[in-house]
């Protein structure tokens, strides 16, 4: 039988104004094994600890109810408490006569009731509760960044700044991600590539950091501080340590004829290629999609000219297996397809393009070397209107009902480049709102209207017509105007919508990360804990979790980086006690709670067992207390009821249903 | 001899009925049972019940006494009360003879006061098996289906049904019955005659039981238990239909608002039957297995004079999941014991 | 009940959903002959200043070619709340503006077989 | 079951799981949203813990309804519990429908954390719903009536 | 038939492929056939047997038989073999210790269900041609096997063999007009008043013998939960109502997408309760809500309740779907 303390609080009228606690107090007194049971003003005060500290100490007390606030709000607190006083954390149960009761009801008998029932049933299942210790797992001192863009690039500086391993897996043959596309950043117009490739090299050269391009994620398995990851390595048909850079290859391979993704297929590139100049790292790779040698093994051209020897047609997929003890999930972005919004004619017309591709088109490095031309007939565009929203905030089931939030200051910053440095150009942009919060921002955008005289036009475009002379006519709403504009221009540039990149969803599902239904992560708490996933052990960085900026961007993959350093700072983790675990004299070996395990915490294993006085070999299940999470799936799918869940045991609940159903 | 109509058997059953509660084997989706009398219900056609009549003296589950928890206080309740008198309609002869080795348990010393409470105020009236079946072998037990025991025997010949009281008990139920009319003793003699020209066809006529109730260690450490037990499933339709078992488990029932102190029939084929601090004694099905027979045929007769605890009523034959019964153990068993 | 809740119940649109783009009314074939445009109708019965509307030429001038409808990235659907507002100022007008033998005489070869039908929804009772 | 003034006043047992209908339940209080005190709530870790059990031995104790709570799926913070749950609890009230127990009596719910709203009306329409139908008859255990 | 199986266990037995053979051995009389484990040719040719009564289904006790050494030769009808696969895809049953022998089968009979048919005093039945001769104490009877077939038989699901070795016999199809589910349709037709009544008169009749869950081949807990004080619902009899539901509903519950509807659960039930009902419901409900689903047609096969898809219905499609609604 246990000892047991009730203590019951006031939360000063909060509790008090609608129950009676003393009421509370007395009629929890005559509970089976109630010791003591007293009331006070505040429980969580360092009074309230202090009398609940020398009860258990007077009373000799081996269980614990305190009824009070929710125990999302004070269970740690109490926990602490009763530890101080010696007690088992785990031999407390809270009561949650604040959040269901005295809030919820006005009735002050019915209220007093119910509190007392709720007491009743904590204190029967405190009755069944036994003391757990968290079991403690080694942490390993390496952490992998998933996705190899500026947030990937800045949490793995950073970690590896202050001294951890850090590993970076990217999927493309080089790391930058989308920031190597673009031409100037916002609000200071400086240059994208003068601000990022020092950070791609600085992580080439760390020796903490290794970069994994040109490869993914295929297996995760472990837990927090223990992850075993499997990095699939695809084939480049280039070998990493040979190849030194120099492109000849990339110059005389004869498949030519392939689009080039880093300019979002404005320009061809070859075969065999290295994505831009600066690449990091800087070595070449062949498309196999279009190798001739590859698919049909005749030309060689590459081989022939690669002065180290460094081709390879008959490399394979390799696999590495690598422990992590933290992962880091900076998957990105992308814009999303266009097919859905004909009324643009982005598919009809080859004047109609993207922001991003507007990037390209712009820049020093793109296909036009920096001129912007149409690309339909490279003549220069002498009007040009940009169309903001377009998929964003859209709740027709087309797009995302999310605001985007880049493009109003993207749009800003081609609106005022282009006026820069074509004056002649007219340029309209036509938008639902400008959301421009920030530092710096609204500013920015005002000088777009202010001194570039960029013409803000506010009504959403309804179509863009292609003319047979080649121009578009956009037809929208001047709302401010009252009046339907038909506005003929020479080039349209839609601001399309960003999206969580297709990797995200598989990669989530490894990790047992949770995504909200725009397939962006979700993180632990929206405010307090913005870069952590409730998975733990999984950190977020950058625009997986949500449409970002670069400053923002960096800014959390940074503090992303805080928050990894702080768990590969501890040398072991203390887990959750409340923990599955299986009754091996009950267990068949029958596999349905390792079936339905979301963390494949459950192995089985062949045990002898004495039973009747003979040696029996069994199948039987256990438990990684260290993997299991405690949902309790697995206590269901058993139906021999081996399996129990620590904390929350069968007859614990069961206790609780029997004392509330009782009176 | 008294004697009634079978077509006016509804007008016996409602005046017994309006005196005391009356019991009559009826027809249920599950076979015959004995069911307490309702206007319109009839008699069924069948030899006997699937369960058998010991539910009315000994039934499935019973509560014993109640424990009132009160703050930390505790308090017994005794929930007893005085049995009404009732009558139990249509017994067959093997199932009367039941009642007996049932006595032997629940009325010796410690008496069973809930038996004893139902058992004396029950009256029987037994039935004489016109057509037994191939499953019965109440011959072996030295029982007669024609000329069945019980406070009043009875008999079906032709259309008519006849009554012959047999202890005072009976003499007093049958008084005053209006319905009933006296009879020749001649038809009955007809009715028996023809009885036993069945029972010396009966298949299971010649199975003896005088090998048993003897020779203890010698059965015990038979090695024929293991191909005899191999197929049992360890299941209690065995013991839940026999009519001699009599083993029950006793059990607190935590109602929320006080404990139900119940007892409920066991069966001894179970694996926590007679559960020890250290386990069961039994381990194995095959000892579990052993016990029920042993103790039926071996250790119920070394006690009690001889008489078996099995009454050939053929139950178990019929009603076991996998066809293994007493008459195949005592088959096996008695092979080569004549030698 | 108020007209604007008849409007609301009638077309089964939910106007709160407008985020006010204009998308609408620049989609809007019809906008020149208009004298309220589709986004007006949107925001003018969310104000409940509803007679207007009825008043107007525009409820007759909307082509209903529902343009307006699928452009809307919020699924507001304006050409039902027009549909709705001219059955509100039809109805009460007691009779057909159109009658079935009327119409051979109407007949244009070159004439759309919807408009035809938009013709009889719009003009009947 | 009990009865004030002659009123009854069903029981109902709640399991929320601890992360967001114990969360949404949290909100409903902290946002003073009023439901019946005939519900009482049971903390579990994930509404895939609710073991059919639980609710057979709460109408057994004499619960008028049950219901369980847990997060929207796709929202399970165990990842899969919830689906697991729905197929589970599908399947049963299914079963105690086929035996003709009534089916009102049992139910599963989404209530995410910040749905305190939802979890009010839940509660509310739920506690109606079985008030309408009455005492448990049909799956009570007559011994642990009072 | 029985000569080629007694002929195949021979041969296996004296190879010394296998150790031991689990088949039907003969009875008392001609119907009570025991299931039971051969070890020598003698006991074969002696006593075994099989017929249109042999109805137990005998992969249960390979969870026994495959843990002991050598091979255990099994004869299993399709419907057996269903139940083998699922303890098998369970690893109740150790695959590499048993020698699987399909063998055709065109429905069992047994005593009870001809017994129900009046036919009493039974003292000899032999078979000819699917036609029972059975002589009894009152006179003899022909009867067509077809016409005591047991239910399960008479809706039979699947004449094919998902596991075996060898085969004796032809193989067969999954039935395709099986009817097996018009009877819970039946049911769930009726209104909730009218399922409490039928099913409180058929589970009031339990009288707890565990016959049905001792034979069932998904029932192979090493402790059954039921016999557990520690699980909290512990019940050596159904002392009231409730009782009996919660007996059988979670024991349903437990089987439910495990079960292979092999119907031993009905068969021997001593109180003819039809307890493949319950079991049906589950596998109707499964079917109609996940996607057709059969426990132990292919081995490994991932159960419905260990399984789920992010658009499975919601549980309220019980509120919406089939039965009256009249609650």
């Amino acid at each position: 039988m246990q000892r047991i303390g009730v203590f019951v609080c006031h939360c000063g009228t909060n509790i008090a104004a609608t129950v009676d606690v003393k009421a509370v107090a007395e009629a929890l007194k005559y509970e089976p094994g109630v010791v003591v049971s007293e009331e006070y003003q505040y429980m969580c005060s360092e009074a309230g600890q202090e009398l609940i500290k020398n009860a258990i100490k007077e009373n000799a007390l081996t269980g614990v109810v305190v009824c009070s606030c929710s125990p999302r709000m004070h269970e740690a607190t109490f926990r602490k408490t009763v530890a101080a006083a010696g007690l088992n954390p785990y031999m407390l149960e809270i009561a949650n006569i604040r959040e269901q009761v005295s809030w919820i009801h006005k009735n002050i008998e019915e209220a007093t009731e119910k509190a007392i029932i709720l007491g009743r049933a904590a204190i029967a299942k405190v009755h069944l509760n036994a003391p757990l210790t968290a079991g403690e797992s080694p942490v390993v001192k390496r952490a992998l960044v998933i996705g190899g863009g500026i947030a990937g690039i800045q949490t793995a500086l950073d970690i590896a700044e202050a001294g951890f391993e850090v590993d970076i897996v990217e999927k493309n043959p080089t790391i930058g991600g989308k920031m190597t596309q673009l031409d100037k950043t916002f609000p200071t117009l400086d240059c994208a590539a003068c601000i990022l490739t020092p950070k791609m090299v600085d992580c080439a050269q760390n020796d903490k950091i290794k970069i994994y391009s040109y490869s993914e994620v295929s297996e995760v398995k472990g837990f927090v501080g223990n992850f075993d990851v499997t990095i699939k390595r695809k084939a480049r048909y280039v070998d990493e340590n040979k190849c030194t850079g120099c492109g000849l290859c990339t110059e005389k391979c004869p498949q030519k004829k392939v689009p080039n993704e880093f300019n979002l297929g404005l320009d061809n590139r070859r075969a065999i290629y290295i994505p831009f100049a600066q690449a990091v790292p800087k070595i070449a790779t062949i498309d196999a999609d279009y190798c001739t040698m590859l698919k049909s093994g005749k030309c060689g051209v590459c081989s022939k000219v690669c002065t180290v020897g460094a081709i390879d047609y008959k490399q394979q997929d390799t696999y590495v297996n690598e422990k992590y003890g933290a992962i880091v999930v900076a998957t990105g972005f992308n814009p999303i397809k266009l097919d859905k919004y004909d009324e643009f004619a982005y598919s009809q017309s080859a004047d109609v393009i993207t922001s991003l591709e507007l990037e390209r088109l712009m820049n020093a490095a793109g296909p036009n070397g920096g001129t912007l031309l149409r690309p339909s007939d490279k003549k220069h565009p002498h009007r040009i209107a940009f169309i903001q929203c377009v998929g964003s905030r859209c709740d027709d089931g087309k797009g995302k009902s999310y605001c985007s939030k880049i493009c109003c200051m993207y749009t800003a910053k081609h609106a005022m480049l282009i006026r820069e440095k074509y004056p002649d150009t007219e340029v309209y942009v036509f938008y639902i709102d400008v959301r421009t919060p920030g530092k710096n921002f609204d500013e920015f955008y005002r000088r777009a209207v202010e001194e570039y005289g960029v013409n803000y036009i506010k009504g959403m475009v309804g179509k863009v017509l292609p003319e047979p002379d080649g121009t578009l006519t956009v037809r929208a709403s001047d709302l401010l105007n009252g009046t339907q504009l038909n506005l003929s221009c020479d080039l349209v540039v839609l601001a399309a919508a960003i999206e969580p990149d297709k990797s995200a969803r598989p990669l989530a599902t490894m990790l047992t990360a949770s995504m909200d239904t725009n397939d962006f992560f979700t993180e632990a708490h929206p405010k307090l804990r913005p870069v952590e996933s409730p998975t733990a052990g999984i950190f977020l960085s950058g625009a997986c979790q949500g449409p970002k900026d670069i400053p923002e961007t960096v800014s959390q993959a940074s503090a992303c980086a805080a928050k990894v350093i702080g768990l590969l700072a501890k040398n072991t983790l203390k887990g959750n006690p409340c923990v599955a675990h299986s009754d091996e004299l009950l267990c068949n070996g029958c596999s349905s709670c390792e079936k339905v395990c979301p963390y494949g915490a459950i192995s089985y294993s062949d045990k002898e067992f004495r039973i009747n006085g003979k040696m029996v070999t069994r199948r039987v299940a256990s438990v990684n207390p260290a993997v299991c999470q405690g949902c309790g799936a697995c206590t269901v799918a058993c139906p021999s009821g081996a399996m129990d869940l620590r904390g929350f045991s069968n007859s614990q609940i069961m206790a609780e249903v029997d004392a509330i159903c009782k009176w | 001899m008294l004697k009634i109509k079978l077509s006016e058997l509804p007008i016996l059953f409602d005046a017994l009925s309006a005196k005391n509660k009356l019991y009559i084997p009826s027809d249920t989706k599950g076979g015959a049972r004995f069911l307490p009398y309702e206007n319109g219900m009839k008699l069924t056609k069948e030899l006997n019940t699937v369960r058998s009549p010991k539910d009315l003296f000994f039934p499935q589950t019973e509560n014993l006494m109640d424990f009132k928890l009160e703050g930390k206080k505790i308090e017994v309740i005794d929930t007893r009360e005085e049995c009404e008198d009732f009558v139990i309609f249509g017994v067959r002869a093997c199932d009367v003879r039941s009642f007996e080795v049932l006595d032997r348990v629940f009325l010796s010393e410690p008496i069973d006061t809930y038996y004893k409470n139902r058992r004396e105020h029950g009256v029987i009236v037994s039935l004489a098996c016109n057509r037994p079946e191939e499953t019965c072998f109440c011959s072996t037990f030295d029982i007669d289906c024609a000329n069945p025991e019980g406070d009043v025997a009875s008999y079906i010949c032709g259309d008519e049904m006849y009554f012959e009281p047999l202890t005072e008990k009976g003499s007093e139920l049958l008084l005053g019955l209006s319905c009933l009319s006296e009879g020749s003793e001649a038809p009955v003699y007809e009715c028996k005659r023809n009885i036993y020209e069945i029972k010396s066809k009966l298949p299971l006529s010649t199975l003896s039981a005088e090998k048993f109730g003897k020779d203890m260690m010698e059965y015990f450490n038979s090695d024929k238990w293991d191909e005899l037990s191999e197929a049992c499933l360890g299941c209690g339709t065995c013991t839940f239909v026999c009519p001699t078992c009599q083993c029950y488990d006793i059990k607190d029932f935590d109602t929320g608002n006080g404990i139900k102190r119940f007892r409920c029939w066991d069966s001894c084929m179970y694996s926590d039957f007679t559960k020890m601090a250290h386990g069961n004694p039994r381990v194995s099905q095959k000892e579990r297995f052993r016990q029920r027979f042993m103790h039926k045929l071996v250790y119920y007769p070394m006690n009690n004079d001889g008489l078996f605890s099995c009454v050939g009523c053929g139950r178990c034959l019929s009603k076991c999941p996998i066809s293994m019964n007493i008459v195949k153990v005592m088959k096996k068993l008695g092979e080569g014991k004549d030698e | 009940m108020d007209l604007k809740e008849q409007v609301l119940i009638m077309s089964g649109v939910d106007v709160r959903k407008c985020m006010a783009c204009g998308k609408c009314s620049g989609a809007c074939p019809s906008y020149n002959e208009m004298e309220y445009h589709p986004h007006q109708f949107v925001s003018m019965v969310k104000k409940g200043n509803i007679e207007p509307l009825m008043k107007s030429e525009s409820v007759y001038k909307c082509l209903t070619c529902y343009a307006c409808i699928e452009r809307c990235p919020r699924g507001v659907e304006p050409a039902k709340l027009i549909e709705a507002i001219r059955l509100l100022a039809v109805r009460p007008q007691g009779s057909n503006h159109i009658k079935a033998d009327d119409i051979p005489s109407l007949l244009d070869p070159e004439l759309p077989q919807q408009a035809i039908v938009t013709a009889f929804r719009k003009y009947s009772k | 079951m009990q009865m004030v003034n002659n009123e009854f006043k069903p029981k109902i047992v709640a399991f929320c799981c601890n992360w967001c209908s114990y969360a949404g339940a949290d909100l409903a209080g902290t946002n003073r949203l009023q439901y019946p005190a005939e519900v009482k709530i049971i903390r579990v870790p994930c509404s895939c813990r609710v073991n059919p059990m639980f609710i057979l031995r709460a109408f057994q104790r004499g619960a008028d309804g049950v219901i369980i709570c847990g997060c929207h799926p796709g929202d399970c913070h165990y990842t899969t519990g919830n689906y697991y749950a729905r197929r589970r609890m599908t399947l049963l009230f299914s079963m105690l429908d086929f035996l003709g127990i009534e089916k009102e009596r049992t139910r599963l719910e989404w209530v995410s954390a910040a749905e305190g709203q939802k979890f009010a009306s839940t509660m509310n329409d739920f506690v109606k719903t079985v008030t309408e139908l009455g005492e448990n008859k049909r799956l009570e255990d007559l011994r642990c009536k009072k | 038939m029985q000569e080629m199986m007694k002929k195949k266990a021979i041969e296996l037995l004296q190879s010394g492929e296998v150790a031991r053979v689990l088949g039907w051995k003969k009875g008392e009389f001609d119907y009570d056939i025991t299931p039971a484990v051969f070890e020598s040719v003698e006991e074969i040719e002696k006593e075994f047997i099989y017929n249109s009564l042999c109805s137990p289904n005998l992969s249960k006790y390979l969870v026994k038989e495959s843990r002991k050494e050598g091979k255990t030769l099994i004869f299993l009808k399709p419907c057996d073999s269903y139940s083998l696969s699922q303890l098998i895809t369970e690893h109740r049953v150790i695959r590499e210790y048993v020698y699987a022998v399909g063998i055709e089968c065109y429905g069992k009979t047994d005593a009870d269900t001809i017994k129900q048919k009046g036919i009493k005093g039974i003292t000899r039945i032999t078979e000819n041609d699917g036609v029972l001769n059975i002589e009894t104490l009152y006179g003899n009877e022909k009867v067509p096997v077809y016409e005591v077939l047991r239910e399960r038989c008479v809706n039979c699901k699947s004449k094919k063999h998902p596991v075996y070795d060898e085969l004796i016999g032809e193989e067969g199809e999954m039935v395709d007009d099986c009817e097996r589910f018009d009877e819970v349709a039946k049911i769930e037709a009726m209104t909730p008043e009218e399922r409490f009544a039928f099913f409180r008169n058929e589970l009031s009749r339990c009288i707890r013998c565990n016959a049905c869950r001792n034979v069932c081949p998904a029932c192979t807990c090493e402790k059954c939960v039921f016999d557990n004080d520690a699980s909290g619902i512990a019940q050596k009899a159904a002392s009231d109502s409730f009782e009996e539901n919660m007996f059988h509903i979670i024991r349903a519950f437990h089987v439910a997408g495990r079960c292979t509807d092999c119907g031993e659960c009905s068969r021997v039930c001593p109180q003819n309760i039809p307890l493949h009902l319950l079991n049906r419901k589950f596998i109707k409900d499964i079917n109609e809500l996940y996607g057709n689903y059969h426990a132990g047609e292919n081995i490994g096969n991932r159960s419905p309740l260990t399984d789920y898809t992010q658009n499975d219905a919601e549980p309220n499609i019980v509120y919406e779907r089939g039965g009256k609604n009249n609650a």
